[in-house]
């Protein structure tokens, strides 16, 4: 029976819940300029939920609900980066949602119950419980998706997002029922230590569709064909958040579903996870060249990144998985500023996702020129900037496993990755801004403030990366 | 006598049904819905069947879980459905290509 | 008769149902008729599920599917009016690979799946029976015991499902009229009016066509 | 009292004062400030070295050899810059300082008029200076300095005027042609390196016994001696400063320099820099009969060869030219016949008669108002007394006429080459001796042509053209007398030249030709008199006495000199002597042949030519030698870079690697594109090939 | 240690772009003086580095040493030996010039222009003191950024395909240098490189970890075949960016042979010691040719400056070769040493010399040679200088340029006469396409009006270009002290060639 202590452990996912359920009503009842409240409280729910991840930590990994539930320090990193990035989140789409009439008060709850998902699914113990935490975030997400009611990109991208989504989550299952009757459990802890499987092609039968499961989440070829067009299609606001918390969570799905549950059989994924790599790093990189929506391009760039981070996950070793953890945070907070950019410059019947739209930005809004060209060069690996350093290491865990071509596959597709990240640089600084247009970011203060120190954050963190990925290792048990 | 082979062998067909109904449709998007319902159902099976067979009850409590989350998943599925004929006038698959490349 | 057998050729019989069933749903041209085959497969399988002693679980899914998400689709089908569709060219031309991918996957399934020793296994005694409960209460033990965070969480989703679908649905009706004090203010007066510049009516030069006056004189 | 440093940089540096000076500060100090500036600093110079070959000469000094400064230490190598002077050295610098002031002073009165004037004095005190390093220099890096240094300022002497094509042409070409010779000289250096472990002349020549059985396999197992391929390799470099056949296309073009940049560098002083350079190193030399016999031939060759283009030039500067070569291949073939005292004496005699040669073309040139074209002259005797009568100095002294300076140098040299048995002296002297007909045939057409016979101009007043167009004649005379086109290698110069000019009508002037005024004068008459007596007196110790001392090394089975040295009784016996030889006989026919034809009968002049017609036609053309060398190297070479840069660069590695593997990939990524079709049913189709594939994959592993 | 010299001369010019770029574009003239500021001051510091460095020993000194990355055990580690010093003082003298160099000239954007240059100069510093490999990779990275900017904004009409194929062109070498690197760490737990020069390694790994560095530096140096982004890096970019990428860039290809092919892969440098030599030879002759045909000065330029790079890889492989199959330690040194003043000198001259087309350009906007002729009859001071330059890049002793060239060919000599042969075959092809160039745009009669009407150099050109002068010859005249000061460690670096791992 549970007790008092597993709803301890639980506390900040219940805080969330209420939390959402709050907002959900103080939607229904606010009116007008009251409705502001509605973001801030939505920030600060956020954070104080950050708050309570960390607060709350115990010292050691403790679970809950019959296993059901575990909180340990690799759940409260990703938490902990989950939650801030879905505030800066909120932070920079204010204006935007505003501008095109969506409903904030169902886009903050969905996005809390989705960011609870998150934590589910981060924290799980138990096959039911990803598949329930996946299942909240990728719900919420399709709602999300569609939530720009009278876009039809937007409801193309949402159905097309349902059906592949919920075609990856059936094989998913498929591959969690099979690994259910090879191991008779749905704990993870007990799969991973199931001895003599009755059945081992069941059981590998069963990676390979979790496999399926963890490639589609997180946008790995060839299960990445929803992200360019959920990208392309989703309200800004909403792909950001596709392309930050939920790249953290996927990192955690595949976390909990390959190591803690099926650990013993890393020799079979990690050869499946180089392939995938090596699909993700090809056509993510090739087919970014060729596009001419930033918000497309962000979408297959964020392929090639998944398969830098699959990189990491192959070394299927606690300092891999540091790595792929690192790389996920690093990838999250750029694509962050990215995305923040895009909503910044984005007006009333403006969308700025052209890549076009940054013609001669340098020269109209000379800042934000800068922000975006530290955030691409990030993006393409360039030092001293943070993208550069999460390369590094899922570079290393790769030559660490053996992997040296995997490496230099990867080293490859980055040279031409740095192609279509130089084009944004170009388009910004060497074009001259298009005659008749008004390009020029207008955000907000907090916007302003917040996106300039996430970008800036780049930079900095691309100096002093050495806590943060300290405390990645920290948290897969690598004592310096 | 039946046997686990029987279940899994049945959930297997019915999930390649299901997957074929997904990619040789080339008509609505009601279908692909439905076959993803079929997919869920053939999942089912290989739990129920597990359960049964092994003599646990973790698999029929999962197959709750599949209900419930596919019952939602229907409802937001068929509202996007909804949306997408609004905004479209269509729910041909083989229209709604306006992003690709 | 062996009551094993008869289990055996029921669960043919309904196996064989299912089968059909989920083909007519991928193949009917008409959305009714596909929505009726999968109510149909359903029920075959919860036939199943009952050969199995699954009883909850079966009942549970006619009246959560048959009862509650099909009638949903069939009510969205009827609602947006959709047409019997054409059969398209396409369907055609790709049925045959759509038939060997489904077919080689069905075949790595079961190649991999190891349904030879799987055959071994015999249906035993039902678990609930044996620890002396009905099914339902099997179930429901461990439902609100071991699986309580995983049924809060399936609240949520439902929740979700709720809130999503009313967000997503929940507009007001475009033919009702209402005032919108942003658009007022917002309006700029070349969108209302418009000057457009003629030329001044002059006689043309040359001679016209006495057959034609009535073009003159429209607008 | 020894030599003292400080005597010796000042010396070295006095020059290069003057020409920072005049050439920073030329508008500030203004003409007359240049050149007293430089001939200041020419002059001390030149007093200094007088003073040093005295001490050397009596006796009172020791050779000098010191570092002043180390230019690098790398490792345990150690490179300086310092002076080594002996009286090899000390005679150089007299040479070297002595013309240079006369030279100095010539100018004034020769670039009176010409807008840069200051930059001139500025460029030749340079040239003193870079000259005076590369003679006194005590290591090879130094030499190696002065000898492109003194590259450098003929460079931009020869286009000093540079508006004129054909000399930034031949500037160009002669800086190239040099860095050919360079090229060896330099690999030369790294030779003495490899096999004697220093760059200072002292050790190395100490230590060139160790050459003796050293090798070096260079081509295929064929093992080359240590000496030779220094020698060879070093000589290179002498041919390209010598102008030593074929290297030696630069030196009639670097006439499109200033005439007294003629005198100077390309005569007396810079071309003797490979003879010098030589005798120097002969220590090195000695070690290597096959460099020596490759040294005696070339030097053969251009004795003769160059010499007989000389007799059909019309541009009086261009006669001298080679006639210049000519003389220098006299010396090289006594270098090569390890004659280096015999060298180096000619080099003297010659630098005199020479220097004076090309000064006194010059004053004509003045007196010309910048007309070289021979054809156009005549019957200058009488308005040009003294440059007449020192012309005829030098020309004499120029054939070998006893008593005269040449005719001691020269008559040792043939001597030399008539008791050496080293291989390809036979031919040597045969080229030798031809070259005596030659030279003075050529040397007294000059004189007749010139200043005897009917005068070939008129004089027509102002023609409202002034002194501006200074040297165009001797090409454009050329074009539109004999309609001759490729007169020149670059003959298209020329005639883009000519359009622009036409309004200058060939043999008109507007002045009547006048004596040079005495800045000219004097400097002709002061060379007249070493070009008369340098020989008669210096004879005697210089090239018997042994009076380089250890300067020049002989071995003692090459010694031809010493065997000479036996039968010399005095010069004046030698003279006398020198009457009855058959090099003064063959001097005496060109000398009646020139007569005859140029002055007696000049009609004779066109139908010998029209007789030998393809023999002239060689002769005009050069051999073809600069077309050949224009075809191949220049415009071959810029063919060839084209070539390299589209082919090589543009096509191949641009083209295909770059561009080509850029173009793959944005060809590939316009195909992939297409895979994301938008359509449902292909993104599940590919969801589902993956998981079939990843299945498959799986699989056939489990059954294998 | 207490001394932070070093941090000094890589931070401050970095942090001082930002008062540059707060000066903003509307006061230019405020960005001019801070920058200039900033950059004597680095000079400063920099000759205050040369005073403190001692040459003697020829050790890494001035060394800082930070934990930077703890866990994953990357320094902060900085020192120096003689080359880093002299490169370090080449490249904040450099800066100061280009920064007036650019004065007037870059009228848009000149604090964005000012405050990249300053970065540039930083990170730069940077590669030439780190003492870990990832924090010199970080800097030999970092670098591209300004001047990917610098070439991209205020370069020519073809600017966005030259700045992009320089990017990437670099970008595809250093990557598989990370690679390497990396693959070194995994194995010795350590980015250090004096650590890593102790790392045994097998024959294959160093074969591979060879062509990794070789791609790396050989794109940068460049080398032929990989040289091709350099002309259009130069044609494209402003004059500064130019002056930057010949004078200073280039010299970390030939510096990272130094730190790292060399002591890191001994044996399989010397197994394809010949490779590199064969291909350094190439470059002084194909690439001469190469530059013969060019139509366009700064092409032309360019192209030079490959083949005179070529020098600075042939004298390091040279020593390889020397000391290795020749056991000739003395020759090594001479070439090692040749190589360093070459890449010192070459900095200067092509400095220079792009200094002076610069100067052309703004006067007439056009690099074409036939555009010009005659300019000597305008502009007799320029003249001056540009036949100097010339007359250095085409190795005129006395000048710079010749000093390394001379030491490599004499070096090369003694490996294999061939090889200096072809060297020397420079000292041809190398004055006739200068001279050739020279001949075409200074000799003659004014062309055209346009020529006519260009005005003799101003002041601070005269500045920029008497100080390139000075430089170009008191190094010519006097290279001890340059030699001097990198001698020591020159003789460090050939000592560790003889040293095998395998």
């Amino acid at each position: 029976m549970p007790t008092f202590n597993d709803f301890l452990i639980l506390l900040p996912e219940a805080y969330l819940t209420v939390a959402a359920c709050v907002i959900l009503l103080m939607d229904a009842f606010l009116k007008g300029g009251q409705r502001v409240a509605i973001h801030w409280l939505s920030i600060i729910v956020l954070l104080v939920g950050a708050w309570l991840v960390i607060d709350g930590q115990p010292a050691t990994a403790v679970s809950g609900f019959s296993g059901m539930f575990i909180r340990d320090p690799v759940a409260e990193i990703l938490k902990v980066f989950s939650l801030l990035t879905t505030a800066l989140m909120f932070i920079y789409s204010r204006g935007y949602l505003r501008d095109r009439n969506i409903n904030e008060g169902e886009y903050y709850a969905l996005t809390l119950f989705a960011v609870i998902g998150i934590m589910v699914l981060v924290s799980a113990g138990s096959l039911v419980t990803v598949y329930l935490g996946l299942e909240l975030l990728t719900l919420s997400s399709y709602a999300l998706v569609a939530l720009n009611r009278d876009s039809k990109l937007s409801s193309e991208a949402a159905i097309k997002y349902f059906v592949l989504g919920a075609l990856a989550s059936g094989m998913l299952l498929y591959g969690m029922s099979m690994i259910y009757g090879a191991t008779h459990s749905l704990d993870l802890a007990t799969i991973l230590h199931v001895q003599n499987v009755e059945w081992r092609n069941l059981m590998l039968f069963g990676v390979v569709f979790a496999i399926v499961g963890i490639g589609f989440k997180l946008g790995a070829a060839p299960f990445h064909m929803w992200i360019p067009d959920v990208y392309q299609g989703a309200p800004t606001a909403v792909t950001i958040f596709i392309g930050t918390a939920q790249k953290i969570a996927a990192f955690g799905m595949a976390y909990r579903l390959l190591d803690s549950g099926l650990g013993a059989y890393a020799h079979e994924w990690r050869m499946m996870l180089a392939v995938l790599a090596v699909l993700s790093l090809a056509i993510g990189n090739l087919l970014a060249i060729v596009q001419t929506n930033l918000k497309r391009l962000l979408a297959y760039s964020t392929i090639s990144h998944m398969g830098f981070l699959l990189l990491g996950l192959v070394e299927a070793n606690p300092a891999g998985y540091s790595a792929a953890m690192f790389y996920a945070i690093s990838y999250a907070l750029t694509s962050a500023a990215a995305f923040g950019i895009i909503l910044a410059m984005s007006r009333a019947g403006f969308e700025c996702e052209e890549i076009d739209d940054f013609k001669g930005l340098n020269q109209r809004s000379p800042w934000f020129a800068f922000l975006m060209m530290l955030v691409m060069f990030s993006l393409a690996g360039v030092p001293p900037l943070f993208g550069f350093f999460g390369k590094l290491l899922v570079l290393q865990s790769a030559i660490d496993a053996g992997f040296l071509w995997l490496a230099v596959v990867g080293a490859v597709f980055a040279i031409i990755g740095l192609y279509y990240y130089l084009r944004v640089v170009k388009v910004m600084y060497f074009d001259a801004p298009v005659e008749g247009t008004d390009v020029r970011a207008q955000p907000d203060m907090p916007l302003r403030f917040v996106l300039s120190l996430n970008a800036l954050a780049l930079l900095a963190l691309g100096i002093a990366w050495g806590p943060l990925f300290a405390w990645c290792q920290r948290a897969f048990g690598i004592t310096a | 006598m039946i046997t686990l082979a029987h279940f899994i062998v049945l959930g297997a067909v019915l999930f390649c049904i299901a997957v074929a109904g997904v990619f040789i449709n080339r008509k609505n998007v009601i279908v692909l819905l439905m076959a993803i319902e079929l997919m869920l159902l053939a999942v089912n099976i290989n739990f129920v069947a597990f359960s049964r067979f092994l003599g646990d009850v973790q698999g029929q409590v999962f197959v709750f879980f599949i209900l419930t989350v596919a019952a939602a998943e229907s409802a937001i599925g068929l509202a996007i459905l909804t949306l997408l004929f609004r905004n479209r006038s269509t729910i041909n698959v083989a229209e709604i290509d306006s992003m690709k490349g | 008769m062996n009551p094993q057998l008869i289990q055996l050729i029921m669960f043919y019989a309904f196996g064989a149902v299912a089968v059909g069933a989920a083909l007519a749903v991928i193949t009917l041209r008409n959305s009714v008729h596909a929505v009726l085959s999968l109510v149909l497969t359903f029920f075959s399988v919860a036939c199943i599920w009952l050969l199995a002693e699954a009883e909850f679980l079966a009942i549970a899914l006619i009246v959560v599917y048959v009862g509650a998400v099909m009638v949903l689709f069939l009510f969205v089908v009827m609602m947006l009016d959709i047409k019997m569709e054409q059969v398209r060219e396409g369907f055609a031309r790709y049925l045959p690979v759509g038939i060997i991918v489904a077919l080689v996957m069905l075949a790595e399934m079961i190649g991999m799946i190891g349904v030879r020793a799987m055959g071994l296994h015999v249906m035993g005694e039902d678990p609930a029976a044996a620890a002396g409960l009905s099914n339902t209460a099997w179930l429901g033990h461990a439902l609100y015991t071991q699986f309580l965070l995983p049924f809060e969480i399936a609240a949520i989703i439902l929740t979700v499902g709720i809130v999503a679908a009313v967000a997503l649905t929940l507009r007001h009706r475009g033919g009702v009229r209402h005032q919108s004090a942003a658009e007022q203010v917002a309006v700029d007066p070349r969108t209302r009016m418009r000057i457009v510049k003629m030329a001044s009516e002059t006689m043309p030069t040359e001679t016209v066509p006495p057959v034609a006056p009535s073009q003159e004189t429209s607008p | 009292m020894d030599l003292s440093l400080s005597v010796l940089i000042t010396i070295a540096l006095a020059p290069l004062v003057g020409a920072l000076l005049a050439g920073l500060f030329g508008r500030v100090i203004g003409r007359v400030g240049s050149h007293c500036v430089t001939i200041l600093g020419v002059g001390i110079a030149c007093a200094l070295s007088i003073h040093v070959l005295w001490q050397l000469v009596s006796g009172d000094a020791k050779n000098f050899n010191q570092d002043v400064y180390t230019w690098f230490q790398a490792g345990n190598l150690h490179v300086s810059v310092g002076f080594m002077v002996d009286r090899l050295t000390a005679m150089m610098m007299v040479v070297v300082t002595f013309v240079s002031l006369l030279v100095h002073v010539y100018t004034i009165g020769y670039m009176a008029d010409d807008p840069g004037y200051q930059r001139f004095f500025s460029y030749i005190s340079l040239f003193t200076f870079s000259m005076l390093m590369l003679v006194m220099s005590n290591n090879f890096m130094q030499l190696f300095f002065g000898w492109e240094a003194v590259g450098l300022v003929s460079y931009l002497l020869i286009g000093f005027w540079y508006k004129k094509p054909t000399a930034i042409y031949a500037n160009l070409k002669a800086f190239v042609v040099n860095r050919v010779g360079d090229f060896g000289f330099l690999l030369g250096i790294a030779a003495v390196l490899y096999f004697l472990n220093t760059l200072d002349y002292a050790t190395a020549f100490d230590s060139a016994g160790a050459l003796t059985g050293r090798a070096i396999t260079v081509v295929g197992g064929h093992a080359w001696p240590a000496a030779t391929v220094i020698g060879v390799l070093l000589f290179i470099g002498a041919m390209g400063k010598s102008a030593q056949v074929p290297l030696h296309v630069w030196l009639p073009d670097s006439m499109e320099g200033p005439t007294p940049i003629s005198a100077l560098i390309h005569a007396a002083t810079m071309v003797t820099a490979g003879i010098f350079m030589v005798a120097r190193m002969s220590p090195l030399f000695e070690m290597s009969e096959g460099a020596l016999s490759f040294i005696l031939v070339i030097g053969a060759t251009t004795a003769l060869f160059t010499g007989l283009i000389g007799i059909v030039q019309n541009d009086i500067k261009r006669v001298i030219a080679y006639s210049t070569l000519s003389q220098l291949g006299y010396m090289t073939v006594a270098l090569g016949v390890s004659a280096y005292s015999g060298a180096v004496f000619h080099l003297m005699t010659h630098a005199f008669f020479k220097a004076l040669l090309f000064l006194g073309a010059g004053s004509v040139i003045i007196g010309m108002h910048h007309e070289q074209d021979m054809r156009y002259m005549g019957g200058l005797r009488k308005y040009m007394p003294v440059t007449w009568i020192t012309m005829w100095i030098g020309s004499l002294a120029l054939a070998g006429t006893p008593f005269f300076a040449g005719f001691y140098s020269k008559d040792a040299i043939i001597e030399a080459v008539g008791e050496s048995h080293r291989w390809g002296a036979g031919y040597a002297y045969f080229c030798v001796m031809a070259g005596v007909f030659v030279t003075s045939l050529y040397s007294f057409r000059l004189l007749y042509m010139t200043f005897h016979g009917a005068e070939r101009f008129t004089v027509v007043g102002h023609h409202g053209h002034g002194h501006a167009a200074h040297g165009h004649a001797a090409v454009v005379g050329g074009q539109s007398i004999h309609s001759d086109p490729g007169h020149d290698a670059h003959g298209h110069d020329a005639a883009d030249e000519h359009k622009e000019d036409s309004h200058h009508t060939p043999g008109e002037l507007e002045h009547a030709p006048s004596e040079s005024p005495w800045v000219v004068t004097v400097p002709l008459i002061l060379l007249a008199i070493p070009s008369l007596l340098i020989g008669f007196f210096t004879v005697g110790p210089m090239l018997y006495g042994g009076w380089f001392g250890k300067a020049i090394h002989v071995e003692e089975q090459n010694n031809v000199l010493g065997e000479l040295a036996r039968d010399f009784h005095g010069a004046t016996a030698a003279a006398l002597h020198g009457f009855i030889q058959l090099p003064f006989l063959l001097a005496l026919a060109g000398f009646i042949v020139a007569t005859v034809i140029y002055l007696f009968k000049p009609a004779l002049a066109d139908s010998i030519k029209r007789a030998l017609h393809p023999i002239w036609r060689v002769l005009d053309k050069k051999y073809w030698v600069d077309e050949v060398y224009f075809a191949i190297f220049a415009k071959g070479g810029v063919k060839l870079g084209r070539a390299f840069w589209r082919g090589g660069d543009a096509a191949v590695i641009d083209g295909v690697l770059i561009d080509g593997s850029a173009s793959l990939v944005e060809r590939i990524a316009s195909g992939g594109r297409r895979l994301q079709s938008g359509f449902l049913y292909h993104y599940a189709f590919a969801m589902i090939l993956g998981l079939i594939l990843l299945l498959g994959g799986y699989w056939l592993v489990g059954q294998g | 240690m207490s001394n932070h010299l070093l941090s000094l001369l890589i931070w401050l010019p970095i942090l001082g772009a930002v008062p540059v770029l707060l000066a903003g574009g509307q006061r230019p003239n405020a960005a001019r003086w801070i920058s200039l500021l900033v950059a004597v001051a680095t000079f400063a510091a920099s000759l205050a580095l040369v005073h403190v460095y001692d040459p003697s020993t020829g050790t890494m000194q001035v060394g800082e040493n930070l934990n930077w990355i703890a866990s994953v055990g990357i320094h902060y580690s900085l020192a120096v030996d003689g080359i880093s010093v002299a490169l370090i003082a080449l490249t904040s003298f450099t800066t100061i010039l280009v920064i007036v160099g650019a004065w007037e000239v870059i009228a848009v954007r000149t604090h964005q222009y000012m405050a990249a240059m300053l970065v540039l100069e930083g990170l730069m510093v940077g590669v030439f003191c780190a003492t870990d490999a990832l924090l010199f990779y970080v800097f030999f990275e970092a670098m591209l950024i300004p001047m990917f900017i610098i070439i991209g904004i205020w370069g020519g009409p073809r600017r966005v395909y030259a700045t992009l194929k320089f990017f990437i062109y670099t970008f595809f070498g250093s990557i598989f240098m990370l690679v390497g690197l990396i693959y070194l760490y995994s194995k010795a737990h350590t980015f250090d490189i004096a650590t890593l020069a102790h790392l045994p390694l097998s024959m294959t790994e160093q074969s591979w970890l060879f062509f990794a560095f070789l791609l790396g530096f050989a794109i940068k140096v460049p080398m032929v075949p990989v040289h091709t982004w350099l002309p259009d890096a130069h044609v494209e970019a402003p004059t500064g960016g130019s002056v930057v990428l010949a004078a200073v860039m280039l010299k970390i290809g030939g510096y990272g042979f130094l730190r790292f092919s060399l002591p890191i892969v001994p044996d399989a440098s010397e197994h394809f010691a010949p490779l590199v030599i064969v291909l350094s030879l190439i470059a002084v002759v194909y690439i001469g040719y190469v530059a013969l045909a060019q139509e366009d000065m700064k092409k032309l330029v360019a192209y030079s400056s490959i083949a005179h790079m070529g020098f600075v890889t042939l004298g390091i492989f040279i020593a390889f070769m020397l000391v290795r199959e020749h056991n000739n330690v003395q020759a090594a040194h001479l070439g090692m040493q040749g190589a360093m003043i070459q890449m010192i000198s070459h900095g200067f001259i092509s400095g220079a010399m792009f200094t002076c087309i610069g100067v052309l350009y703004d006067r007439m906007h056009t690099r074409q040679i036939k555009d010009y002729g005659g300019v000597i009859n305008v502009m007799p001071w320029f003249g001056l200088f540009y036949v100097l330059f010339a007359m250095a890049n085409s190795g005129l002793p006395g000048t710079s340029g010749f000093v390394g060239e001379f030491m490599v060919i004499l070096a090369a000599f003694q490996a294999n006469p061939w090889i200096a042969l072809f060297a020397a075959f420079t000292l041809i092809i190398g004055a006739a396409y200068t001279l050739w160039m020279v001949k075409r745009v200074l000799w003659g009669e004014v062309t055209n009006h346009h020529v006519a009407e260009m005005k003799d150099i101003n002041a601070r050109e005269t500045f920029v270009l008497a100080a390139f002068a000075a430089a170009v010859l008191l190094f010519g005249i006097w290279p001890q002290p340059l030699v001097h000061l990198m001698d020591a460690s020159v003789g460090q670096l050939v000592q560790k060639l003889a040293y095998s791992k395998v």
